[in-house]
């Protein structure tokens, strides 16, 4: 648990922002922080967010307004200080010999990509990326992944990229290996096309590292915590109804 | 800060509750266990349960609603992968929290239980709202709840302590029931019933639609309770809910608590029960009490005399 | 906006509830009382009440705790001084609250009561957990509540709505044995029995000791109980705990409430109804939805269809 | 209902703040405002303060701090606002005629005196000001009460003043009409002595204005709300255990 210090706290994109935090430890992409929104009870549980990028002691969140708790972190100022619970979860198995690889991504599910395709680049992977957003407003990290990769965009209504579902473009089944985040219905329809890759999965949490039992899910190897077996999973150990 | 508790010395007052602490594994990356007075393990049950499906969680006003089930890996695991693992890092006396469908089921666990040196107590949860058998159905009617503590006591080769539910109409006289019927300590409280409602979506946020409330928002029922059933009984108590600070566990003190439960804080803040126990010394001397024994029922007009 | 409710229609579901509005009379000097849907009056007993001793207010987690103990100056003087004062400022059909220590208080206050036609219905409280003799008691034993329901039904000449305590072990028991005693319409919940401790003093906060937590704490309880008895029972339900937004109230409305009572976050802002009847219009098109009537019980798998 | 302007807030003696601000109504001497410490659940109720002193749109407030409310007001600074119920209670009654009067505050009560001894030497009334303290350090406003009246100081311990309890104080007897505001203890003595004056009372409430029943006493004229019927009342009418 550490106290770190909000550099910066900026729209990013339709109803998204990005704050970036010094005073961090290291972290792997596909790991997570759970976040204090503000000190008493007014929100009595931690906020769980994606690493998307950590370097040296900065670490970036990138946050989508869903509810109380996102848009209290809206009005956070550069100098305020935010209780963190660090490196949490278990993050992307990245294999150096594995070369063809993409990522895909739906809504607020990009945000954990950056980092890893930020890693799988020093690595010497060069991934495509598949970006499905709901409309042109919401998209976003298109410029920051193209420096490191590929991208190849959806739009749910056509205003950017090509019209329709991510999981829908074909070209994406054409990579030997994926890493997939996003919501449940796109992660259950890659899956069923195939279960090369892995997949990070999200769970309202008690407590993010393993104690309240609050986010099981049944894996074929038993069941497992997302907040510690997780959030990333391969997509061959997962079951879906 | 010692309290003596069910024939134990305890170092402090602080344990923390069942389910908020698994068992106690991922606490001790955190910090060194053996600053617990003790420390209380998700429910165990005869075989190996999933829970409730997702989502099992929600926040609300000054606390938070669980629907876990009694997920736990069952009887046989617990003895065979986890107390051993368990005993690397703590080193104290243990309450093995247990609950079942059926009488036979708590006694079962029990009967495996009972050779395991490292339970210093069972705690009996009669008081688990998320499960449609047993738990709470024992813990809202006094006459299965005495047959069940009568039938336990009659295996245990430990101290029983039981684990109450507030959700009823007297607390008392099941709190005088399950004394009468044998049981060596109280813990109170357990969750009360709630639901969140997401109305976005127009339905129930858990999926089990209803939860148990916990933190900060019950502590006036529960600190209510413990004072109650400290006039009406003479075993100890170990008093919870809510629990988030050393002011708050001197406060169930005060109440009657011999011991006091962190629960949820444990979530929100891994460090809770380390942060109560360094701070209480200096409380407990701001307030002009010379130790923890003395404070035991303080607030009561006329106190018991019961260390 | 509009619901029907016991055969009248409010302008909107927003009613505030027994305790924390006065007889509205502080009100009218905030906002014009006209805009709420109904308005809630303290409890009214037989003769004049002073109450319990101060403290009589704690502040909690989340809330709030009172031990005011039925403090009011009698059916006489309401009829005779605070009703005409009222009839100035607040134009709708008011409802009373109505408590006794016995069966024959209820009665009395009710036969006074039947002839003043601003009052569009009786709220029987049996669920004041402030005082020593009536209140709770009866609403905390089926057969006693569905007693005083039945008599005072044979009595009284206006609609007659019954406000539960959530202390029971089982609300859906006593809001089925209440209802078919007659009822017309249910309120719930009142408060939970509570206490806080002074550490300082080493003693309770309130003088008397316990007293009712509302609040945002509470609202979980609430709503669990407002859902479960909606689907057991035919007969409309005012909800209310801990209600202090737009948002919360629709909550209760998906739970099952056809109107819903705002308590404490009167005390806390004077504003809180008129804010709240502001925000729904659009809350209601965000989500949405139509009209309220449409959302009453939308959270519930089966919706029922009873407006 | 307003939302005021925090224009200064800084400590003030062993214990005690004072806190400025502006947008405010106009209020007499001994009424009081209901304060909200922040928004949210952290704090459910309001907390009440009397008027130090009120002219034009500015309101001072003393505040001692006692517990969590009052301990987190000392972390506001200019430019925050508060949201505040303004014009509660009755105030003191000043009757010009009456020129002999004292005023008597003890602790805390000391507070509300400034604004009635202003008001009472703008109407050339000339009080004389007995104060009672616990020791030194927590003696304040004596040198903004020597400006409009004559000051008389006790200390518990004698490091200020004479040694003793304020309403031990035989002088303030000879006095025709009393002003007293102080604990519970120090106005009873007082009645006891002498019923020729007026008292501010203090209970715990839930709302400040008349609804909630929570802070009423038994006076020989009936029930009395502290909070709307006070927080001055007529020492003769006061009840005494
Ligand atoms: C492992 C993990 C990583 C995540 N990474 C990101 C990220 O990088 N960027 C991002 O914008 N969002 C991310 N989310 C989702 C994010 O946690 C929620 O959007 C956020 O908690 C909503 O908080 P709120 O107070 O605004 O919403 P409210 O609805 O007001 O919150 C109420 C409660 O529900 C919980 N909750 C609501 N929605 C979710 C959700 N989708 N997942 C988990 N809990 C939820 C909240 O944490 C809180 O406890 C992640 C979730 C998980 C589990
Ligand atoms: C009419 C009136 C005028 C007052 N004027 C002043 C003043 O000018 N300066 C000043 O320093 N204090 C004054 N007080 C007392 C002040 O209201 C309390 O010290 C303050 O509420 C304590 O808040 P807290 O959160 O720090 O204390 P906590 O003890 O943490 O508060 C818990 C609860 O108890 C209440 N409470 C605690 N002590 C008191 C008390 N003595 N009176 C009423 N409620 C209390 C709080 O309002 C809160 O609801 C006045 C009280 C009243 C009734
Ligand atoms: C996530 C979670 C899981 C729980 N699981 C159990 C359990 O398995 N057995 C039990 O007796 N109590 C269980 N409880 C109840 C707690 O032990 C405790 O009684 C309750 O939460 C009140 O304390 P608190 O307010 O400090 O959390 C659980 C509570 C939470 C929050
Ligand atoms: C100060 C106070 C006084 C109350 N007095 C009464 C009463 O006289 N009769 C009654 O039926 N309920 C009474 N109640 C209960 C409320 O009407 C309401 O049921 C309860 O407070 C829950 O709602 P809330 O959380 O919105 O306050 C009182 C509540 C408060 C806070
Ligand atoms: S969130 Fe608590 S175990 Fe995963
Ligand atoms: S504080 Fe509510 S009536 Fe006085």
């Amino acid at each position: 648990m550490s106290r770190l210090v909000v550099q910066s706290n900026q729209w990013f994109a339709d109803k998204v922002y990005q704050m970036v935090l010094s005073g961090a430890k290291p972290h792997e992409p596909g790991q997570f922080v759970m976040v204090e929104i503000s000190k008493g009870i007014d929100f009595f549980l931690r906020r769980p967010f994606s690493i998307a990028d950590s370097k040296n002691d900065r670490l970036t969140l990138l946050y989508k307004v869903i509810g109380r708790g996102t848009s209290y972190m809206t009005t956070l100022i550069p100098g305020d200080t935010l209780d963190v619970l660090e490196q949490l979860g278990n993050g992307f198995r990245i294999d150096p010999n594995r070369q063809d690889v993409c990522l895909i991504g739906g809504g607020s599910g990009v945000f954990p990509l950056l980092g890893l395709a930020r890693r799988l680049h020093e690595r010497g992977i060069r991934p495509t990326a598949f970006l499905g957003f709901d409309t042109k407003q919401s998209a976003c990290l298109i410029s920051e992944l193209s420096r490191v990769c590929q991208v190849a965009i959806t739009t749910m209504d056509g205003t950017l990229g090509e019209m329709g579902n991510v999981c829908l473009y074909q070209a994406m089944y054409q990579h030997s290996y994926y890493y997939a985040v996003g919501p449940m219905a796109m992660l259950k329809a890659i899956a069923q096309k195939t279960t090369n890759g892995q997949m990070s999965l999200e769970e309202r949490m008690g407590c993010g590292f393993g104690a309240c039992m609050g986010c099981t899910i049944m894996t074929k190897k038993g069941p497992a915590q997302i907040c510690k077996d997780g959030p990333v999973f391969s997509a061959g150990d997962l079951i879906w109804e | 800060m010692t309290v003596s508790f069910l024939g134990w010395t305890l170092d402090n007052p602080i344990i923390p509750a069942s389910g908020t602490f698994g068992f106690g594994l991922e606490y001790a990356s955190f910090f060194d266990l053996n600053q617990l007075g003790s420390l209380t393990t998700k429910a165990i049950t005869a075989r190996p349960r999933f829970g409730n499906p997702t989502p099992r969680i929600a926040e609300v006003p000054g606390g938070m609603l669980n629907a876990i089930g009694l997920q736990n890996p069952g009887v046989d695991d617990v003895i065979e992968v986890i107390l051993p693992k368990l005993a690397q890092v703590f080193q104290k006396p243990i309450i093995a929290n247990i609950a079942g469908s059926v009488v036979e089921e708590y006694l079962e666990v029990i009967d495996k239980l009972n050779s395991e040196p490292q339970i210093g107590a069972f705690e009996i949860n009669i008081s688990c709202p998320n499960v449609q058998e047993g738990g709470m159905v024992f813990g809202t009617n006094a006459t299965l709840a005495s047959d069940l503590v009568r039938r336990s006591k009659q295996h245990s080769r430990k101290p029983l302590i039981v684990k109450l539910s507030p959700n009823v109409t007297n607390i008392v006289d099941i709190a005088r029931a399950v004394e009468d019927a044998g049981a060596d300590a109280l813990s109170l409280i357990n969750t009360l019933v709630g639901m969140a409602i997401d109305r976005e979506k127009a339905r129930p946020v858990l999926a089990n639609k209803f939860g148990g409330l916990s933190g900060p928002a019950i502590k006036p029922v529960a600190l209510r309770m413990v004072f109650q059933v400290f006039e009406q009984v003479s075993i100890p108590i170990i008093g919870m809910g809510g629990v988030m600070t050393a002011e708050d566990a001197i406060d169930f003190i005060l109440a009657g608590a011999t011991a006091v439960g962190v629960g949820s804080a444990n979530l929100r803040d891994p460090f809770a029960c380390p942060k109560i126990i360094e701070a209480l010394p200096g409380l407990i001397q701001h307030l002009g009490w010379s130790n923890i024994k003395s404070m035991i029922g303080g607030a009561h007009e006329k106190r018991h005399h019961r260390l």
